[in-house]
């Protein structure tokens, strides 16, 4: 009933532990939130555990990672390219601005096509067949293949159109 | 109080019933859905509450849309225009139909208990404000249906809100939808106003009232000023988006600054509005688990009463960037540190309160000591928002969010929530869990810290407020991610409170009589509501009456001795008091359950809706009618003049006609909201007059003769209102009042002819000025009209002199207004002036 | 110690007036010092600031020492105590609403 | 010039750090205040412990103390030190260069020494370093407020009024500033850069604001000029030497050396131009400018190309 004096609380050394522990934990999760984006020590953490926790699941799938070329990814791969420095890339060269493309930050244009699923997609623009090579140099130089597209030549670099396309062969599965 | 021995424990079980049938029969609340016309406290006072609740989780609902939006950068949830809308939804839900009304519906149920009431005294206006609460916002919440949210903020700011750049219909849903909504907050102060001063226990002087009366007391008089701006406001904005007169329209004079200044000259002792109610719960609860009286109860008063006045005094910190001069920003700058000082001593009085005793841990005082924690900290961050230079960074960011939700969640929700564990006993004759109360409270307190401590820092890294989506990479993603999920915790609290809210209601524990050991009368009856309060009512002696006077506890709640034991021939009767000494100075007669005030609100629905669709023909139809309906409200005779045997009281009279009686004190109270709907358009004229001086020769002047002439007969009307109230009710003296309030406004309608409302902003609002003496010239009218079909129908006896009485205060106000708009008008005359 | 309730009820409406009067005197004051610089400061420029300034100096004195008269209430109930602690805020708060006057010059 | 994108920099909208006097000045206070807001809060919290903890006979002037007197001592101390400060933020040594800056639905207009009514230039303001210069804020809609934390307060841009806010910019950089009052549907994309550059660089930027826009040289560029006129955008867009007086949008005679685009929303390239044109609408909802989707391809990309262009 109401009389709370009744009630158990925490001992005096329990409650001192927990005050000191919730400043703690308060203090590193300010000092976290704002600290730049580079310095980043528990994002980190998140993705070693993340990449873990991936290379376990594959273990017990009995697939292991390092034994057996994976031909199909083999197939998507771009000379030095870099998968996960494609969004970067895409935000910088303005491509949201036309097109949906999962990952990348703002990329919500409807002018083009959405590009969700890009790596299923049998042709690109209709135009080219849709393997790595040709996408990097359709990123490149996109009215030297299709002349009355309204998609602009942005002078993309080698490097990026490389690092964008692998990113787009990774986008697998249904919109 | 706490260490009451077994001799002193409360008599237990319910009230027995068929004690006196007489009484119980006249109290009876109607069965089944006859209870839709119960006018009780008691069944108004928790409609107000549930509602309010159900509003409160429509807007915590939206509230969580948009956290989820911001919970990373670039997100897509919702789109803007859906975002702006429930933003504005979220404000306009949580402070108009959430925060005061069911601190309103606290006050309705709470105070006639706690002051020895059988109910409040106006019951029919409260129905009738609940009524007008539940469609206003069914109105404004409709909007969603329509696909036509208001998505302009809960503030509304013009030229923003007007037709140009809001077309369609969502401003005047919040327009129309949220003054209907007011009409219940302003016409619950007047009620409270009068309850709190005319129907107490007998002894109960102001300085026995108890604390939380006179919170709500300086709250009703706040809301009967505060609000009036903003419904002017409205007005004036409705009536720009639906005729074109230009109000703020900057190329004909207007200013949107006088929108700003309107709406916070509301908005600011909103603040307050809602801070005060809730900390008078705080002021009533922490005694109880201290087992001392409130440390300072004068201090508090005090503290209270400036407190009210000088919230009046800051609203223009909410526009330290619009560009004022330096010195104004001082000015407001120093009246808002000044705040903190009544603020600090109400604070330093409950913390010195808990130092008297050794206070008990529940769970209302858990949410009292977070009240205490959140509180302090909303407080100290307010008083840096009051430096001129640090506004400037931190308004309209997300400092901003947090201060003010420290502010409202601090000071109002938690002492909220602690009254629903403290109260709830009364609602459902059971207590809630004590153990989920915890879980609630700690849930809350963290996710609240989470949430919004961390915005301060958002807002200080430069996030604004009100954006639908931000950029990554700004230093804003993390604090916003880990705000949501805090908001997620908040929330679970919350969810946790409303299911044992739902839950105890089935089966929580039977609550015994007084079962916090409480001194304040409410308790005097076992909690298993009788639907009646006060077979006696009890003559107090102190604050604290179920401490101090041990008898009342010592036998069953209906034997307790008092005045007016049961009910004289099935009417519903109370006793009415002198407002300052709370000795008995009449009977007061309330009426029985009625579909009227249902009516009433209904037909004002239906105008407003017409209004919305731009069926005015519909509109006028339904106004009719609401004259219809207040008719019939006002039928039946005063009953002036009976007296009634009290018992230990003696014989007192009838519904007294006298200035201190309730229904002129209500009359006062009404004109106090009408002064105040009058200044705000005095302020209007007078601030375009003196910012926009290029403007105000265009519009033409008025006609001095007619308006002098208008002046004259004001007098005239001021002279036979006040004689016909001294004379008594003579059907002769009902027509000069009548003829004399038409041909006032006859007179000053002409006058203004020449004044084209089109023209500038002044010329507008000089109409609306105009206008406004007008209804209240046709209120003169309608109620000489009204009281002289009366008389012709005999159901006025000759000492029936009640609404004579109150006309003649009416009259006197509306001739007063009348000569002031006259002054205003003849004032351009003067050379030099315009 | 406070003596509650120590007030006999006839004794209460001056007491009552004593809270309540150095409120009105604050809103009086401020209303006026609001009017003044508005007066001054807005386009049309009605009163000099210099005027304006001067009003609120020569007001502002007498305004805080009218409202600080109920402090001289004598008593121990504890509403002679809050006509004492009406007074003091009120007079506190009057004498910060000339704040800007002293601190700022003209207009700002 | 726009290597370096507009986005993805840490600090550059944040009133914590300082790049000109105002915010300098407000900063010191807002440290002064917290620190004495912290202290006051634990003081408080710890008299309510110890009243918790203790069963004792209140005395009267504790409340005094408490509510009264420190308050008062604390708030004049405050009152007094914010104006102090509030009088020091307008003070300047030297007559300040003026800027006039307009605030539209969703956009800035921004006129470098209002007396020449022809260097304009939209969304970027450029800045001596350490020199005063008094910005005049107006709006040509509804309400917008200016505000680039990490060089000042903020100030609204109200309709028929001119508000002024003098700033004097101390660090050279580039800062992200913010529309801070609601003003529609893309409130939140109202956003632009300023940029502190020397006092050299500063005369530099003034003249090139007096010059013709750049020449289209390509055979595309000469294409997606033609376009551009052709389309109808000269009824809105000025491109100085191109087509002249229009006021109702940005001008953008040197819109490709902007960093950015659509009011410090998207990077400046090709790409966030064509897309802009083409659906300005989907990037911006609300925006004055309709989306030219009836443009061909090849049309649209000579815009785009040519718009880019202009530095």
């Amino acid at each position: 009933m109401p009389d709370g004096a009744e009630h158990r609380t925490f001992g005096k050394a329990g409650l001192g532990l927990v005050t000191v522990g919730a400043l703690a934990a308060t203090a590193s999760v300010v000092a976290w939130s704002l600290a730049s984006p580079s310095n980043d020590p528990v994002g980190a953490m998140v993705s070693r555990v993340g990449a873990g926790w991936e290379r376990l699941t594959q273990w017990y799938a009995g697939n292991p990672v390092a034994d057996r070329p994976n031909w199909s990814a083999m197939q998507v791969k771009l000379l030095d390219a870099q998968s996960d420095r494609g969004p970067d890339a895409m935000v910088r060269y303005g491509c949201g601005a036309c097109h949906v493309i999962p990952g990348v930050a703002g990329a919500r244009g409807t002018v083009g096509p959405s590009l969700a699923g890009f790596a299923d997609r049998a042709y690109i623009a209709g135009i080219l067949t849709n393997a790595p090579g040709n996408l990097q140099r359709w990123l490149i130089d996109p009215p030297l293949f299709a002349p009355d597209t309204a998609m602009p030549d942005m002078s993309v670099t080698e490097a990026d159109a490389a690092d964008m396309a692998a990113y787009l062969l990774s986008l697998t599965g249904a919109p | 109080m706490t260490d009451t021995s077994a001799s002193d424990r409360p008599v237990q079980g319910p009230v027995l019933h068929d004690e006196m049938p007489e009484f119980e029969a006249a109290w009876a609340t109607p069965p089944g859905w006859r209870i839709l016309s119960s006018v009780s406290h008691r069944v108004v006072g928790q409609r107000f509450i549930v509602t309010g609740l159900v509003f409160f989780l429509i807007a915590g609902f939206l509230a969580l849309l948009v956290r989820t939006q911001l919970i990373v950068p670039n997100n897509t949830f919702l789109d803007a225009e859906t975002y702006n809308q429930v933003f504005t939804m979220h404000g306009t839900l949580m402070m108009f139909l959430f925060a005061i009304p069911i601190l309103e519906g606290f006050a309705v149920y709470l105070l006639p208990l706690m002051l020895g009431a059988r109910d409040l005294i106006f019951p029919r206006m409260g129905a009738f404000g609940y009524w007008c609460y539940l469609f206003g916002g069914i109105i404004v919440l409709s909007s969603f249906l329509f696909d036509a949210a208001p998505d302009g903020g809960w503030f509304m700011y013009t030229p923003l809100s007007t037709s140009q750049y809001t077309p369609g219909l969502s401003a005047d849903f919040w327009l129309i939808g949220i003054t209907f909504a007011e009409i219940a907050s302003v016409t619950a102060a007047v009620e409270i106003i009068a309850a709190v001063l005319c129907t107490r226990a007998p002894g109960m002087s102001l300085t026995r009232m108890p604390i939380f009366a006179w919170y709500m007391l300086v709250t009703a008089f706040m809301i009967a000023i505060g609000f009036p701006p903003l419904i002017i406001g409205s007005i004036l904005l409705e009536i720009e988006r639906v005729a074109g007169l230009p109000f703020f329209d900057v190329t004909a004079g207007g200013d949107p600054l006088l929108w700003q200044h309107l709406f916070w000259l509301f908005g600011h002792p909103e603040v307050y509005i809602i801070f005060l109610p809730a900390a008078g719960m705080v002021a009533t609860m922490l005694p109880t688990f201290v087992g001392k009286p409130l440390f300072g109860y004068g201090f508090a008063v005090a503290a209270v009463v400036t407190m009210g006045f000088i919230s009046f005094g800051l609203w223009a910190h909410h526009m330290f960037a619009t560009g004022l001069p330096t010195i104004s920003l001082t000015l407001f700058s120093a009246a808002s540190t000044m705040v903190a000082i009544p603020t600090g001593v109400q604070i330093f009085s409950f913390i010195f309160t808990l130092a008297q005793g050794r206070p008990r841990l529940t769970v209302p005082m858990l949410f009292i000591l977070g009240f205490l924690f959140i509180f302090v900290i909303g407080g100290l961050t307010g008083v840096m928002l009051a430096s001129v230079p640090f506004n400037w960074q931190a308004h309209d960011s997300y400092f901003v969010v947090a201060h003010l939700h420290y502010v409202l969640i601090g000071g109002m929700v938690f002492p909220l929530v602690g009254a629903f564990y403290y109260w709830s006993p009364h609602f459902t004759g059971r207590m809630m869990s004590e153990r989920l109360g915890r879980w609630a409270f700690w849930l809350m307190f963290t996710g609240f810290h989470i949430t919004f401590f961390l915005m301060h820092l958002t807002g200080l890294r430069g996030m604004p407020r009100r954006v639908a989506t931000y950029p990554e990479g700004l230093g804003w993603d993390r604090l916003n991610l880990l705000s949501t999920l805090g908001s997620y915790i908040l929330a679970a609290g919350v969810l946790v409170f409303v299911w044992d809210f739902l839950r105890h209601r089935m089966s929580g524990p039977l609550a015994p009589r007084d079962p916090w050991g409480a001194g304040t009368l409410e308790w005097l009856y076992p909690p298993i509501a009788p639907g009646h309060n006060f077979h006696a009512i009890p003559r107090v002696h102190s604050r604290e009456p179920l401490w101090d006077q041990p008898e009342l506890l010592r036998e069953h709640a209906h034997l307790a001795e008092g005045v007016l034991r049961g009910a004289s021939h099935g009417m519903r009767e109370t006793v009415g008091c002198h407002p300052v000494t709370g000795e008995p100075l009449q009977i007061v007669r309330l009426p029985k359950p009625t579909w009227v005030p249902l009516w009433a609100a209904a037909t004002i629905a239906v105008a407003a809706v017409a209004t919305l669709a731009s069926a005015y023909v519909i509109a006028g139809a339904a106004l009719v009618a609401m004259l219809v309906c207040f008719a019939l409200w006002a039928w039946e005779p005063s009953q002036t003049g009976e007296t009634v045997d009290t018992g230990p009281e003696g014989v007192l009279p009838v519904n007294v006609a006298d200035r201190l009686g309730h229904t002129h004190i209500a009359t006062i109270g009404t004109l106090l909201v009408l002064a105040a709907l009058y200044g705000s358009l005095l302020f209007s004229v007078l601030y375009l007059w003196n910012v926009h001086p290029d403007f105000t020769t265009i519009a033409g002047l008025a006609d001095p003769l007619w308006a002098a002439v208008a002046g004259g007969l004001a007098l005239v009307l001021i002279a036979s209102s006040k004689v016909a109230a001294h004379k008594g009710p003579r059907l002769g003296l009902d027509v000069p009042v009548l003829l004399s309030a038409v041909a006032t406004g006859a007179g000053l309608f002409v006058a203004m002819l020449q004044i084209d409302p089109r023209d500038t902003a002044v010329a507008a609002t000089l109409w609306v000025m105009a206008g406004f003496v007008g209804v209240m010239l046709f209120v003169m009218a309608f109620w000489s009209l009204f009281l002289a079909v009366r008389k012709l129908f005999g159901q006025v006896a000759p000492h029936h002199r009640v609404p004579d009485l109150n006309r003649g205060s009416f009259g006197l106000a509306t001739g007063v207004m009348v000569l002031i708009a006259v002054v205003v008008l003849l004032a351009p005359h003067i050379e030099g002036l315009s | 110690m406070i003596h509650k309730n120590g007030l006999p009820s006839d004794k209460l409406l001056p007491v009552l007036r004593d809270i309540l009067r150095p409120a009105l005197i604050w809103a009086a004051h401020f209303v006026l010092v609001y009017a003044a610089l508005s007066a001054a400061c807005a386009q049309r420029g009605l009163i000099d600031p210099f005027w304006a300034s001067l009003l609120v100096l020569v007001v502002t004195p007498p305004a805080a020492l009218w409202a600080i008269v109920g402090a001289r209430r004598r008593g121990r109930s504890d509403f002679e105590r809050a006509a004492r602690w009406s007074s003091i805020i009120s007079a506190l708060a009057i004498l910060f609403n000339a704040a800007p006057v002293v601190l700022m010059g003209g207009c700002g | 010039m726009n290597g370096e994108t507009t986005l993805g920099r840490f600090d550059t909208q944040t009133a914590l750090v300082g790049a000109g006097t105002g915010a300098e000045m407000t900063l010191v206070l807002t440290v002064v205040m917290t620190v004495a807001a912290a202290v006051i809060f634990v003081a408080v919290m710890g008299v309510a412990w110890w009243a918790w903890r203790r069963e004792t006979n209140v005395r009267p002037w504790w409340v005094w103390t408490g509510g009264v007197v420190v308050p008062v001592i604390t708030l004049a101390l405050l009152v007094v030190g914010s104006s102090l400060t509030l009088a020091a933020i307008g003070e300047v040594d030297e007559e300040p260069a003026v800027i006039e800056v307009t605030g539209h639905q969703y956009w800035w207009d921004v006129i470098h020494d209002p007396r020449d009514r022809s260097l304009r230039d939209a969304n970027e303001i450029v800045l001596p370093v350490d020199q005063p210069v008094t910005l005049r804020l107006k709006s040509e809609d509804v309400i917008h407020s200016f505000w680039v934390p990490s060089i000042s307060g903020k100030m609204d841009m109200i309709p028929g009024r001119t508000n002024a806010l003098t700033v004097t910019a101390t660090r050279i950089g580039r800062f992200r500033g913010q529309c801070a009052e609601f003003c529609g549907l893309s409130h939140p994309l109202m956003a632009f850069e300023v940029v502190v550059v020397s006092t050299e660089n500063y005369a530099a930027y003034l003249d090139g604001l007096e010059t013709e826009a750049r020449d289209a040289d390509t055979l595309q560029r000469t294409r997606g000029r033609d376009v551009f006129i052709e389309a109808g955008c000269p009824a809105c867009h000025a491109i100085r030497g191109v087509a002249e007086g229009a006021r109702i949008g940005p001008d953008l005679t040197r819109v490709g050396g902007r960093a950015s685009l659509g009011a410090g929303m998207w990077a400046m390239n090709v790409g966030n131009l064509a897309g802009w044109i083409a659906d300005v609408q989907d990037m911006k909802p609300g925006a004055q400018m309709p989306s030219y989707n009836h443009l061909s391809g090849p049309d649209l990309r000579a815009v785009a190309h040519y718009l880019e262009s202009l530095k």
